[in-house]
């Protein structure tokens, strides 16, 4: 996050039309990190608010990524990589696919609204598909506001979490 | 000091009182949450409170926290800041504590004022009266009598209430609470006939005094000499190593600091409960275990409780309370494991009278 | 009785094993009994108290039972797919363990509980109870019972805990999360946390805070249930341990629904059978993936 | 604390034109660990990539941050020009403020912020980088070629002709494959076997090319520079280097009508046989289904009753051969061969329009009854049958009745490009090899007549397009479009109907003939071989290429390379084309007595391994190995894993199934990842 401590216009008071949602994108490398630079070299326009993290696979990804980044203040996840069969490692996708199913019931039963997290298959020669996801979410996470059901990390030596 | 007595309803009238004034009350309640089980806790009235049942967790959360921030920093460039963390505490009371969990409190003063003065749990003792309850005298697994106590043991409180029809005789302890009592006068009556307080406290110390009583002196002794011994491994077989026996203690007090980053920019230092029964609580940087099994984690706990706590402090750094045999999934059981020692330390010391067990 | 009691004499007289892993009367009730001398084996009882899953000692992490290496264990049905779970993944010899099953009919909640069993004091994996005759133990004793009375109350909680809203769920786990004082016992009892260092105590970097916060606490929560999906057998030990009364159950058995409906995946005392995550097949429904 | 130089790139206005690129740098500044921060108009250039040098002198940076493009274009660019400082080149991360930020959006304050969020990460990550060096493998300069059709045989003398060992595993009794059973060739019309046989002479005479034949690949270990291959040689029964080739086994070989596989079952053959004449090794194999002397070793072993001190059955085979080259007892034998890299070139099979499918999503052709009739035969049983050396040497007569076919009619897209038979791709091949085989037919029968179903012509090759042509304007030649909707026995004639898409016009055909073009699939149990290599599989069955237009036949697995229709159907040219191209790609590897491989390779922490082996499970390579930790009296602790670096592919799926976190990807680690997202 910026150096700025979480701001007012971030609190649970934020008016949603203001509300710049911060979204954390885990992307494999070959496939979404490479069609989210042809995205770019095709010059498509989208939101601001995805901040990618490259990864070699989607199997490298670990819930424990998601949950960080939820914890550090994303309003938003996307997770992405290679199509089915496409994968660059051969299987790594499918790995992810049933890891995600997984993590992605257990937040819903957590009663965290799944709907924060954008599972996709965004291969290199998609960077118009990667432009709508980034859109997609972005305009969803917007609308859902702020993510206020996660305990959050900050640095104001503020009461306890631990009520 | 004076013994006087307390109509419910006037106690009630005086939580309602205190409360207004800001001053936080603590007492036996149900927790929140599925297993509602008894525990003390931040009540807000008297109909909160549950007498009678012997909270699951103890006391100690109200003055050595779970987790609490002792420390925080902030950087900016170059620059890092320290905040450091108020260890101030506003007035508060508990109403209700068990013998054994009022006793706890003092029984760790010395541990937390000896070669260092710890602010936050002395400022929290400071902040709050501690009202107990006589107990009645527990279940199978209390063992206060042999350490000692007993159901109507004032250690550790500043006033005690001995449940009579219709209220509560009061025994004030300390002159913190006969000051107290002093401020809140109005709610209180003379003492009046003491004939069912006395039957309560003679029916609870006749419960109590009928289970075992192992020798403490002499398991003392035992353990400092039987630090090497085939009983630690064989007693542990059956532990998991899962420490709830520590996390519901009344007078394990070990901690850990933690630095937690939160962020590039800053976080925080905090102070967590530790656990000697958990294999990184020695766990050295090199991947050494100075205690690599259970039997020598086990050995730490029973050899803090029973022989290096009073050799430094002198006292037992147990009070009888039971819960460790009564929340362990495993049944290890610590009046047993007294009993145990004890009997091996008879064999070694014939001299040992056979009295101060008081075997039923 | 006599035939356990017996059995356990054989195996240690004829040096099969080196000790038996049973259940004996303690001062509270029921509890795991060590037997390693035949002319002990006579404290060892089988009954509907019998409820702590004695898998567990089969653990690797067990360091202080190594000296010990070759175990009998008593094990109800649902026990073996502990069992199952630790040979798959290659925490134990097969040859190392005598596997001593019990015929049974439903176990107390608790170990101290007393009278007949019934649908109020059942433990919850007995609702489903579905191996009634152990295949994959060595002995097997006891007469048929009859079936464990009928419970569904963990199924009827979480039915209607999907029935709520996500703010009203996520309010009743914080509810239960910010009790948690991070003892781990939850872990340290499971048959299935055999990591030498859990993920919990990793601390370059931490993933999770060990601090008891919420923060910190809805992290090691959620990631102990995500690491035992489809591992878990649902032995209900982690509850039964929980100092604070969390009920951990719920999202194991949450997750076990997720398995079996996404990847019909139940756990099985087969250990052949490949574990949920860490297998996949190319088709695996994506309906969740844009 | 850490001294990180950052460098934020302009890239021309590129960049700049919507990043305010010297505010980002300026905002990195302070940054915790930042010693040095500055903004370049293009940093990718000579001046640009001497300023982060002289800066890296300058300031001891011991760790550097290049903010301008995707780090696929400029990645080893900049680890370059560190690592000419003086700095691992490892210690050097780029950001992309360009695809990922400046050129989508248009916001300049919501791109100079995301630019320096990402920075900021990207420096929180760069503290924890380590420094890696590349992992040398050495390099066994041997070749393994599996298949021996004309893309093994090409592959194998390219290989051995530039001086290189070559293993040749071919499951038939001889090399030679499809190639050996088509008559004559398109466009060129030259005979097959004439071309042929001369090369397949060459890889038998070849002293570096060794030829298993009749032996599969049976276990792969090891990996790119290092496999060790075990080859299963089945049991000829006749001994190699005995045998004279005289064929007097052959001739005294009493059972006789077995269907010849090499016929594609229009001829018979001996069961002590070679499969044509001109086989690679000349060399019979003894078929054990139908030897009436081994059929009789296995009724005794059945009934299990005392060897009776009977005459042995038959043997005449054995009485025959004159230099005793016969031995019965000859079992299956496995070889281990070492080699540095493999060439799959397994080949193709035609799909079988029988109502019995060997994969479930293909099925029949239930309206031309299954492969029923018997004037209905396939491509390749044409060719045998126009084949000089075919069961007919060379006279076109048909299965039935032996009569001379006046009106041949041709399918095409038999299973090809058809959905619903499950193969909706083009098997390439099938367009030309039809207008040759009318131009065959038209050259056997000068008066008879062609009729061609098709749905396209595809002749996309040099030469191809008048090929096909000249094959429609022959005389008597009918090309229809449209697809054949039925077809039955009708007395001595089979009757095609069909539609002709174009005019409009039902046909019906009564044909002496029928060709069916039916699909190319790939090789039966292909799925063995491939799991065994770790290459994956389309959903055919072909083999998948690790770049479809950059990397054609290499795979995923590095050191394994593709030739042929084992990848996608294919013809002759573009198979020996292919099979070339691999032979370049295994020389360039072989060419070097070590390889350096990117150290970005999963490791495990040993001392916190619990040994579950779910890592095992995750890794698609094989990568995990199995290591024992003893103490010091050499007592067995645990066992735990460990990551063979040659293997790893470095995908990282193995640490995310890791419930411990105790595996760490290198370039990717737990530590780097944890600071981006804490950052981010």
């Amino acid at each position: 996050m910026s150096n700025q401590a979480p701001s007012a216009a971030r609190g649970p008071s934020a008016d949603n039309a203001t509300f710049e949602p911060r979204i954390v994108a885990f992307v494999c490398n070959w496939c979404t990190y490479t069609g989210a630079d042809l995205a770019g070299t095709s010059r498509i326009q989208m939101a601001s608010n995805v901040r990618i993290l490259r990864l070699p696979c989607t199997g490298r990804i670990d819930p424990l990524f998601v949950m960080k980044a939820f914890e550090r203040g994303a309003d938003g996840i996307i997770v992405s990589g290679c199509h089915p069969g496409d994968c660059h490692y051969i299987v790594g996708n499918f790995h992810a696919r049933r890891r995600f199913r997984v993590f992605r019931e257990l937040l819903d039963f957590l009663g965290v609204d799944p709907e924060r997290i954008t599972f996709s298959w965004v291969s290199a020669s998609e960077g118009g598909k990667w432009a709508q996801v980034v859109n997609d979410t972005t305009r969803r996470i917007r609308e859902m506001g702020p993510m206020e059901s996660w305990p959050r990390a900050s640095t104001a030596l503020d009461d306890d979490l631990h009520g | 000091m004076q013994t006087r007595s307390i109509k419910t309803k006037e106690l009630s009238a005086l939580l309602d009182q205190l409360r207004a004034a800001g001053v936080e009350i603590i007492a036996p309640a149900r927790a929140p949450g599925v297993g509602r089980a008894v525990v003390y806790r931040r009540v807000s009235g008297f109909s909160d409170i549950i007498m009678g049942v012997q909270p699951r967790g103890t006391l100690k959360e109200h003055f050595l926290p779970a987790s609490e921030r002792i420390l925080g920093w902030r950087r900016g460039g170059a620059h890092l800041e320290l905040l450091e963390a108020s260890t101030d505490c506003a007035p508060r009371i508990v109403l209700g504590a068990f013998p054994c969990d009022a006793a706890a409190l003092e029984v760790v003063d010395a541990v937390m004022g000896w070669d260092y003065r710890d602010e936050f749990w002395f400022n929290r003792r400071q902040a709050t009266i501690v009202v107990s309850i006589a107990c009645d005298g527990g279940d199978e697994s209390c063992f206060c009598h042999a350490v000692g106590l007993s159901p109507g043991s004032t250690r550790g409180a500043d006033l005690m209430f001995v449940p009579v029809d219709g209220g509560f005789q009061v025994e004030v302890t300390t002159g913190r609470g006969q000051a107290w009592l002093e401020e809140h006068q109005e709610y209180f009556s003379e003492a009046g006939d003491s004939t069912q307080a006395v039957a309560f406290q003679e029916r609870a110390t006749t419960r109590s005094s009928q289970r075992p009583r192992p020798h403490m002196e002499s398991i003392g002794r035992w353990l400092k000499n039987n630090f090497q011994h085939d009983y630690w491994d064989q007693l542990a077989l059956r532990c998991h190593g899962c420490g709830a026996c520590t996390m519901v203690c009344p007078t394990c007090h070990c901690f850990d600091l933690v630095d937690e980053p939160e962020g590039p920019e800053g976080g925080s230092r905090r102070r967590n409960w530790d656990t000697c029964q958990a294999a990184t609580f020695t766990l050295h940087a090199s991947g050494h275990n100075p205690r690599p099994g259970q039997g020598a984690r086990y050995r730490q706990r029973i050899l803090h409780k029973f022989s290096i706590y009073p050799a430094r402090f002198h006292e037992l750094l147990c009070t009888g309370c039971g819960r460790c045999s009564r929340v362990c999934s495993s049944g290890m059981d610590m009046l047993e494991l007294l009993g145990e020692i004890h009997d091996m330390a008879s064999i070694t010391e014939p001299t040992t009278s056979p009295e101060a067990r008081n075997e039923p | 009785m006599k035939e356990l009691q017996d059995l356990a004499r054989r195996l240690l007289l004829e040096g099969r094993v080196d000790i038996v892993i049973g259940y004996q009367q303690g001062p509270r009730g029921v509890r795991p009994s060590f037997v390693t001398r035949p002319e002990q084996a006579d404290a060892l009882i089988f009954d509907e108290r019998c409820v702590h899953n004695l898998v567990t000692y089969l653990s690797p992490r067990r360091a202080h039972l190594a000296a010990w290496p070759r175990r009998a264990v008593v094990v109800k049905g649902c026990d073996t797919r502990a069992v199952a779970v630790l040979l798959r993944e290659s925490h134990i010899d097969r040859e190392d363990i005598v596997l001593i099953g019990l015929r049974c009919g439903g176990v107390h909640r608790s170990a101290e509980a007393s009278g007949p069993l019934t649908a109020e004091s059942v433990a919850f994996r007995c609702a489903d109870c579905s191996i009634r005759e152990p295949e994959l133990v060595d002995h097997l004793l006891g007469d048929p019972r009859p079936a464990p009375p009928g419970n569904s109350r963990l199924a009827e909680r979480i039915g209607q805990l999907e029935s709520m809203s996500h703010e009203q769920r996520r309010e009743f786990w914080n509810n239960e999360f910010s009790r948690c004082i991070r003892c781990h016992a939850c872990r340290q009892v499971c048959p299935m946390c055999y990591c030498e260092r859990c993920i919990a105590d990793k601390t370059r970097p931490r993933w999770i805070e060990s601090s008891a916060h919420l923060r910190g606490n809805t992290a090691w929560n959620m990631i102990r249930a995500m690491h035992l999906a489809g591992r878990c057998v649902g032995c209900g030990e982690c509850g039964r341990a929980c100092p604070v009364g969390i009920p951990l159950g719920l999202l194991n058995r949450k997750l076990a629904m997720v398995v079996d409906e996404h990847f019909d995946y139940r756990a099985t005392d087969d250990p052949e059978v490949p574990g949920p995550l860490g297998s996949f097949r190319s088709d695996d429904a994506e309906e969740f993936i844009v | 604390m850490a001294r990180i130089g950052v460098f934020v790139c302009h890239c021309g206005e590129n960049i700049a034109r919507t990043v305010d690129c010297a505010r980002v740098a300026e905002a990195l500044a302070d940054h915790p660990g930042v010693e040095f921060s500055t903004d370049y108009k293009y940093m990718c250039s000579d001046p640009g990539q001497s300023l982060i040098k002289q800066s890296m002198k300058e300031h001891r940076l011991d760790g550097v941050v290049v903010a301008s493009c995707s780090p696929h274009m400029h990645e080893k660019t900049f680890r370059k020009a560190v690592s000419a400082a003086g700095l691992n080149p490892f210690k050097c991360e780029m950001t992309n403020i360009r695809e990922h930020c400046s050129w989508i959006h248009e916001d300049r304050a919501a791109a100079t912020e995301k630019s320096t969020d990402l920075v900021r990460a990207t420096v929180e990550r760069v503290k924890y980088n380590q420094a890696l060096s590349p992992i040398t493998i050495p390099i066994t300069p041997r070749a393994l070629v599996i298949g021996g059709g004309i893309a093994g045989i090409q592959a194998a003398l390219d290989i051995a002709d530039a001086g290189r060992e070559v293993v040749l595993v071919e499951k038939e009794p001889s090399i030679g494959g499809h190639m050996s059973q088509l008559s004559e060739t398109f466009p060129t019309m030259d005979c097959s076997q004439c071309i042929l046989t001369p090369r397949m002479v060459d890889v038998a005479q070849h002293p570096r090319i060794t030829l298993h034949s009749f032996s599969e690949v049976d276990a792969v270990d090891g990996y790119i520079g290092n496999f060790d291959i075990t080859i299963r040689k089945k049991a000829r029964r006749v001994d190699e280097d005995l045998c004279n080739s005289c064929g007097a086994c052959m001739q005294a070989c009493p059972t006789r009508k077995i269907p010849s596989e090499f016929d594609a079952g229009l001829g018979t053959r001996t069961s002590i046989y070679v499969p044509f004449p001109q086989a690679v090794p000349n060399v019979p194999v003894i078929d054990e289904p139908n030897c009436l002397y081994l059929k009789s070793l296995a009724r005794r072993r059945k009934s299990k009753k005392p060897a009776r001190s009977r005459k042995p059955v038959c043997q005449r085979c054995v009485k025959a051969c004159g230099p005793k080259a016969i031995d019965f007892q000859q079992e299956d034998r496995l070889v281990t061969e070492k080699v540095g890299a493999i060439v799959v070139a397994t080949g193709y099979r035609l799909y079988d329009i029988g109502r019995e499918q060997d994969e479930p999503g293909i099925s029949g052709y239930g309206e031309y009854g299954y492969g029923k009739v018997p004037d209905v035969i396939d491509g390749l049983q044409f060719e045998r049958l126009m084949s000089a050396s075919g069961p007919t040497g060379g006279e076109l007569r048909r299965p039935s009745d032996g009569k001379v076919p006046r009106h041949v009619v041709f399918l095409q897209c038999i299973g090809s490009r058809d959905p619903a038979k499950g193969m909706e791709y083009c098997s390439g091949i099938c367009c030309m090899y039809t207008a040759k085989h009318v131009l065959l037919f038209k050259h056997k029968v000068h008066n008879g007549r062609a009729t061609v179903f098709y749905m396209d012509i595809r002749a996309a090759g040099k030469g191809y397009d008048p090929f096909t042509r000249q094959a429609m304007e022959e005389p008597g030649v009918q090309y229809l479009r449209g697809r054949a909707s039925e077809l039955y026995r009708d007395g001595d004639v089979v009757r095609v109907l069909g539609v002709d898409t174009l005019s409009q016009e039902a046909v019906d055909i009564k044909a002496d003939l029928v060709v069916l073009a039916t699909a190319i699939r790939p090789q039966k149990g292909i799925q063995d071989l491939t799991r065994k290599l770790s290459v994956s599989v389309d959903h055919h069955g072909f083999m998948n290429e690790a770049h479809p237009k950059l990397r054609p036949v290499e795979t995923a697995t590095a050191g394994v390379f593709l030739a042929g229709a084992c990848q996608a159907p294919r013809d002759i040219p573009d198979t020996v084309a292919m099979a070339s191209a691999a032979s370049s790609k295994v020389l360039a590897l072989l060419s070097r007595d070590e390889l350096e491989r990117e150290p970005q390779v999963a490791l495990v922490d040993t001392a916190n391994c619990s040994g579950c082996f779910h890592c095992e499970r995750a890794c698609h390579y094989g990568a995990i190995e199995h290591e024992e930790i003893k103490d010091g009296q050499g007592r067995l602790i645990r066992v735990v894993a460990r990551v063979n670096p040659g293997v790893c592919q470095g995908c990282g799926s193995c640490v995310a199934a890791c419930l411990s976190n105790c595996i760490e990807l290198q370039g990717y680690t737990d530590d780097q990842i944890f600071a981006s997202i804490q950052a981010i």
